[in-house]
């Protein structure tokens, strides 16, 4: 039951009589016309309707209209799994903020500032999220464009100055869009926190512990932080920004790069929201291949948290241990999509290619090995005293705060949510195969360790039916829907067909057209619900597409959770939360 | 409706296992057993792993020598091809297919005889995602990617690719590959360090 | 032999000496005590005190300038008034003690003289003065512990305080 | 006159022989512990420089040594030398007092292969042990980094409360032996022929511990947890400067802590004559780099405390089992004779 059902949207719309119910094949929503009401709303939604899972908050930019931005909530019902969409008109670029109501719109409401320059009443700290203080544009307004505003002379791009006058390639430019300066960094950072502490800890960009480039200001009272502050967007790339003005099927390898150690499951999410956008049908070879790799790919991101959380709570040889396993999930990739990070194995319509030959025979040895290297990880770790001092007890989050901050995946089930779109919203394959959600009950870290090391054991069972469905599978069963016509035809069709040769040709210069409407899909990455929101207005690119992305909500929790712990206690929520900064950022 | 499974939290040690460090031991010995395994890596750059037949690295062209499929031979007439030199047909879909809208630089010529000549082809390799979209365009299966995967320079200019270097993979490396069976690795042997061995049902 | 150790540590015990009290940097003062400890650990050392020396180096070497150090280092100095001048009333309540410090070392250079240690010391100088300290000298034994003990708790107290309030 | 000449020499020659071998055994456990760790994880380890890569210190040696010296901003300058000095010399110090083997005879003298034969040779150890901090807490104040100064109190907490520990766990043989003298105390264990290990396992358990915690080895490399602190106290060190640390706190500390761990529980060089006359020396380096393996292995294999965890374990576990140990050591010898 992912969308809200016409009960509840009756009842809704029978305690308040200004609002319009939009009901689309993928996408329910709830228009409110004044933003005076938006507040009582979306509080009588949390408390009464229990729509109290904050999943998401996002700006849509209409220059042309009179109010130009229209907010859009998504949340969730935790109990029945209804999701529902609240849109509503910013006035004069205003709109009353819902941190209060949920404290995850805190966050979502600074990424809207910093991306759209609107401006919420009530929240005192609207600051930059991903952008530096200082920085003049709003990237995400449609008038902002794509390649940015090239106003810096940027000569160490190029090999001008080495006294090489030549070009170096055939497109750099020595002008290039606005780098920000040291002065405005620090500057930055002194907005963050004003130092109440001994001592204000710079904690990364540049950090073993920070698993990327986060930027962490623990204001320190002895070992003990006393408040924390997050910035983000060291990686930040303009995702939406580029996908608004790519074609459908291009915008497919930017996904490998957002959560880059989950790439498929990434892709299995965009290719699936478009998918639905326009109502394509997937085969169901494709399918299981896709599930298939979807669970490697989450043992494989499950692998590299292990690796490095031990790594972090100084195991450094399961780190080794668990790379070797990561390798042979490697070699199954790459042997199938050609790369082994970002694969881009998946296909608008199914799969790129069909499974090599010997897949099954390697992913069966696979898995078979597997279970006793996850039972070596376990004896390592599980319950050694040294790990549980370390993790039992340590960065609780409440069963209200996965709600309150919108946080999805292990993190949420570690704490006793059972929220997972594998089984609420069952896409690929996922309804044909048995599995279970593994459950926690405290939300400690201990507690996402064993949500993760059970999710690895499951998956890995979804791996053997998978194999099992898809040997028995024919050899010539398609693995693609060519017959779509949203569908890029395989290759080898191209070449001998002279139709296919056509269609191919139109989809990739022109794109194929997306019927008008609102998609919101989302998946279950390795770390949480990946959702793309994708508003089309019939091109062949989408109005504007929204990246739920799972890590950035889940590290929101941080600040809140950390405080009053020591530093270590930080490395180890933080290796429990796992984000990956190519997803925080986008 | 949704199977749930509680997990069994076992975070508490009995008496014995923490006065004689059983929980320490157990590790130990996991440790210990690993030592007398088998390293599994490779060393990289004295052994190399060759990358699997579908594996994106350098681009190439394939080169007009008789093995083109039907939609080139469709056209070929209104080209003016060279034996061993590049079979592209300058239609630019490699270019529109690419996410990143300046990596090709590509420009023909029209010859006396009205036929297309192609002079350039430029790749910026630092653009470039290895997406493989634009091999995927390519309609005369001319663009290729090989298994080239050592690509640093010390130069941002040496980055760029030029036909007659794409030509080259084409008519060798990517030549190669293209003509090997359509399987998981290539090379069992340089894999068995990490995977032992494998039993396969063909 | 003997002689020039002797110069030489006792030497190096007298600039170490000064050099904590003359060096301003807190933390270089406590690299001029540590030297100070060491070469009275040395000269102990030289005079075959081996038990001695060990408790020194134990004891102040290790146990109380790690203190000093961590206290010293924790403490914000940027955040602390430097006193520049010159300490007129202390220097006049020391100048009795200082007077009484000259006038013992001189008594002690004029009529004491090197004696020659090795002879008054046991064998086995530990369990010597082990049965030194727990009999003949048990009662200010225990008094100077109790003594410390209390310290050390008025210590935690008066620091606890500061810390909540 | 020609004893005193022969003295010195001895003495001059035995110093030599120190120095030069554990500093070359100190730059070589590198190497074994890189190799016995790549083979933990399945890798290899060196194996590129010479034959198994056994000439890898030397060029590690050299590329630290050719290092561009870079010194940070706002540095102490002479505490941050200093404090290089004040990490290499205890570590080395503290092999002053490791007897390498029985005495032997040479030219009708009676030679003892240790450089000191100190009566309080065990107090020694303690205090050497916990010198060894100072380099750390000098290192991290003159470094003028958030992450050095962290990591450099860090370690002054643990070694407070683990020197205690360690007096109280080694105190129990000394009980046993009735000495602080090594020769002693390995004759003891010769005489009676049981290694105090069987009569000690609880006091070997918490040397142990302290022995890890002395050097900074996991479970308590608190000091540089290279995940919260990055490298801890050393991370504004470069090359040479930054290679005296590891190598004087996790290769010669550790070394130095074996062997007077081994003097202490494993009966020193007490062993079957079955290597003719270096038998006892061979002894004791097998037992000492057994040790050494041990420590290796649990280093390799186990997560790391927390700092707060680490002083709570030492005052509230470790310090009372101490405690109960030696009072029952005590009366054990009492009643014992």
């Amino acid at each position: 039951m992912p969308w809200a059902s016409k009960d509840t949207l009756e009842r809704i719309k029978h305690s308040f009589r200004q609002i319009n119910i939009d009901i689309q094949p993928h996408f329910v929503c709830i228009n409110v016309e004044d933003t005076k009401d938006i507040t009582n709303i979306l509080k009588h939604l949390k408390d009464v309707e229990d729509f109290r899972y904050f999943i998401d908050f996002h700006v849509i930019d209409f220059p042309k209209e009179k109010d130009r931005f229209l907010g859009q909530y998504i949340l969730v019902n935790p109990y029945t799994f209804e999701r529902l969409a609240v849109k509503v008109w910013f006035k004069n670029n205003k709109l009353p903020t819902a941190k209060e109501i949920f404290a995850g719109a805190k966050w979502a409401e600074r990424e809207a500032y910093d991306m759209f320059g609107v401006e919420f009443e009530g929240h005192e700290d609207v600051k930059r999220m991903f952008m530096w203080e200082d920085y003049k544009y709003f990237p995400l307004r449609k008038d902002f464009p794509l390649g940015g505003i090239p106003e810096q002379k940027l000569p160490s791009l190029t090999e001008v100055l080495e006294g090489n006058t030549m070009p170096p390639s055939h497109d750099y430019d020595i002008m290039h869009t606005y780098v920000p300066t040291i002065k405005e960094i620090e500057k930055t950072e002194k907005s963050r926190i004003t130092k109440r502490g001994q001592l204000v800890l710079n904690w990364g960009p540049l950090h073993p512990g920070t698993h990327g480039t986060m930027w962490f200001l623990f204001d320190l009272e002895g070992e003990h932080i006393i408040q924390t502050d997050v910035i983000l967007g060291q990686l930040h790339r303009g995702m939406e920004k580029i996908a608004e003005n790519i074609h459908y099927f291009q915008f497919l390898p930017y996904t490998d790069r957002m959560d880059y150690l989950s790439a498929v499951c990434n892709e299995l999410s965009y290719v699936q929201a478009v998918e639905k956008l326009a109502n394509i049908e997937v085969p169901l070879k494709a399918r299981y291949i896709r599930t298939m790799f979807a669970e490697l790919q989450r043992i494989n991101s499950h692998l590299l948290w292990l690796g490095t959380g031990a790594l972090d709570l100084g195991a450094l040889t399961v780190f080794l241990y668990a790379f070797r396993e990561r390798e042979k999930i490697m070699d199954i990739i790459e042997g199938n999509a050609g790369f082994r990070l970002t694969s881009a194995f998946l296909r608008i319509g199914g799969v790129h290619y069909d499974l090599a030959k010997g897949t099954l025979e390697v992913a069966k040895y696979f898995v078979k090995d597997f279970y006793s290297k996850l039972k070596e990880y376990h004896g390592l770790l599980t319950r050694n005293r040294i790990w549980l001092k370390r993790t039992k007890d340590v960065g609780v989050i409440t069963q209200e705060d996965v709600y309150q901050y919108g946080l999805t995946g292990p993190v949420a089930r570690g704490s006793g949510v059972a929220y997972d779109m594998r089984k609420i919203d069952p896409y690929a394959a996922y309804d044909l195969v048995d599995f279970d959600i593994p459950v926690g009950d405290i939300g400690d870290v201990y507690d996402r360790y064993l949500v993760r090391m059970e999710e690895m054991y499951q998956s890995a069972r979804i791996v053997e039916q998978c194999i099992e469905a898809l040997e028995k599978m024919p050899e010539n069963e398609p693995y693609v829907n060519k017959k779509h016509p949203a569908v890029i035809p395989p290759k080898e069709d191209v070449f001998n067909d002279l139709e296919d040769m056509v269609k191919s040709f139109r989809i990739v210069v022109h794109g194929e057209n997306m019927p008008k409407g609102e998609v919101y899909s989302s998946g279950e990455n390795p770390r949480g619900e990946l959702g793309f929101y994708i508003y089309s207005i019939g091109k062949s690119s989408p109005y504007r597409l929204r990246i739920r992305s799972c890590s950035f909500y889940n590290l929101s929790v941080f600040p809140k959770v950390i405080e009053k712990h020591t530093i270590s206690d930080a490395v180890a929520l933080l290796g429990s939360i796992d984000p990956v900064v190519g997803e925080t950022d986008r | 409706m949704i199977k749930l499974k509680r997990l069994r939290r076992d975070d508490s040690l009995g008496p014995l296992e923490s006065v004689l460090f059983l929980d320490f031991i157990k590790g130990l010995t996991i440790t210990m057993k690993n030592l007398l395994r088998k390293p599994i890596t490779t060393q990289y750059p004295k052994e190399k792993i060759t990358p699997p037949k579908r594996f994106r690295g350098k681009h190439g062209h394939f080169v007009y020598d008789g093995t083109e499929p039907p939609s080139l031979q469709a056209i070929q007439g209104f080209m003016s091809f060279e034996k061993g030199k590049s079979r592209c047909v300058a239609c630019y879909m490699c270019q529109t297919a690419c996410p990143m809208p300046t990596l090709f630089r590509i420009e023909a010529v029209q010859m006396p005889d009205g036929t297309k000549k192609v002079v350039r082809f430029d790749m910026n390799l630092l653009n470039c995602l290895f997406c493989g979209l634009c091999v995927d365009a390519c309609p005369v299966e001319c663009l290729t990617m090989s298994d080239i995967h050592e690509m640093a320079v010390y130069r941002r200019s040496q980055a760029v690719i030029h036909m007659d270097d794409m030509e080259k993979i084409g008519a060798t490396n990517a030549k190669t590959v293209r003509e090997l069976p359509d399987r998981i690795w290539r090379n069992d042997k340089e894999r068995e360090t990490l995977w032992g061995k494998v039993k396969w049902n063909f | 032999m003997e002689l020039l150790a002797f110069v030489v540590i006792g030497s190096v015990a007298i600039v170490s000496a000064l050099g904590a009290i003359l060096v301003k940097s807190p933390i270089h003062v406590m690299v001029w005590f540590l030297g100070f400890i060491l070469s009275i650990a040395a000269s102990f050392f030289a005079l075959k005190a081996d038990l001695l020396a060990g408790l020194q180096l134990v004891i102040y070497a290790v146990a109380i300038v790690v203190f000093y150090v961590l206290v010293i280092t924790t403490i914000p100095w940027e955040k602390i008034k430097m006193f520049e001048g010159f300490y007129k009333k202390e220097l006049i309540f020391a100048l009795p003690a200082f007077f009484l410090t000259i006038g013992t070392v001189l008594y002690l250079v004029f009529n004491a003289k090197l004696s020659n240690m090795r002879q008054m010391l046991p064998k086995d100088n530990v369990s010597a003065l082990g049965t030194v300290l727990f009999t003949k000298y048990i009662v200010p034994f225990e008094l100077a512990s109790f003594i410390l003990l209390i310290a050390m708790i008025g210590a935690i107290i008066f620091g606890k305080e500061k810390a909540n309030g | 006159m020609n004893d005193m000449i022969f003295t010195a020499i001895v003495i001059a020659v035995k110093i030599l022989v120190v120095l030069a071998v554990t500093l070359g055994l100190g730059a070589y456990l590198t190497w074994y512990e890189r190799k016995f760790a790549g083979h933990l994880q399945a890798r290899r380890g060196p194996t590129v420089v010479g034959p198994f890569g056994l000439l890898q210190p030397l060029a590690d040696g050299l590329k630290l040594m050719t290092k561009a010296p870079i010194l940070p901003k706002g540095i102490d300058t002479k505490l941050y030398y200093m404090a290089i000095m004040m990490a290499l010399v205890p570590a080395i110090m503290l092999f002053a007092v490791v007897p390498f083997g029985p005495s032997f005879k040479i030219m009708g003298h009676e030679v003892k292969p240790i450089v000191a034969n100190l009566n309080i040779a065990i107090l020694y150890v303690f205090a050497m042990g916990s010198m060894a901090a100072y380099g750390t807490l000098f290192a991290g104040w003159a470094s003028n980094s958030k992450y050095a100064f962290i990591g450099s109190l860090r370690k002054a907490a643990l070694i407070v409360s683990y020197e205690v520990v360690l007096g109280f766990a080694a105190l129990s043989v000394i009980l046993l032996a009735g000495s602080m003298n090594v020769f002693d105390i390995v004759d003891s264990q010769i005489k009676s022929g049981i290694w105090y290990i069987v009569y000690q396992p609880i006091s070997f358990v918490l040397f142990l511990f302290c022995l890890l915690a002395e050097s900074g080895r996991v479970p308590f490399d608190i000091q540089e947890a290279e995940a919260e602190l990055v490298t801890g106290y050393n991370v504004e060190y470069g090359g040479m400067k930054f290679g005296i640390f590891p190598l004087a706190e996790w290769y010669l500390n550790v070394l130095a802590l074996c062997a007077i761990a081994t003097v202490l529980y494993f009966g020193g060089w007490s062993g079957p004559h079955i290597f003719g006359p270096f038998s006892g020396f061979i002894w004791f380096l097998v037992k000492t780099f057994g040790l050494l393996f041990f420590v290796l292995w649990v280093h390799w294999t186990l997560p790391r405390y927390q700092a707060k965890d680490v002083v709570e374990f030492a005052w509230k576990y470790l310090l009372p089992i101490s405690i109960v140990n030696l009072v029952a050591t005590a009366f054990f010898v009492y009643f014992k004779g």
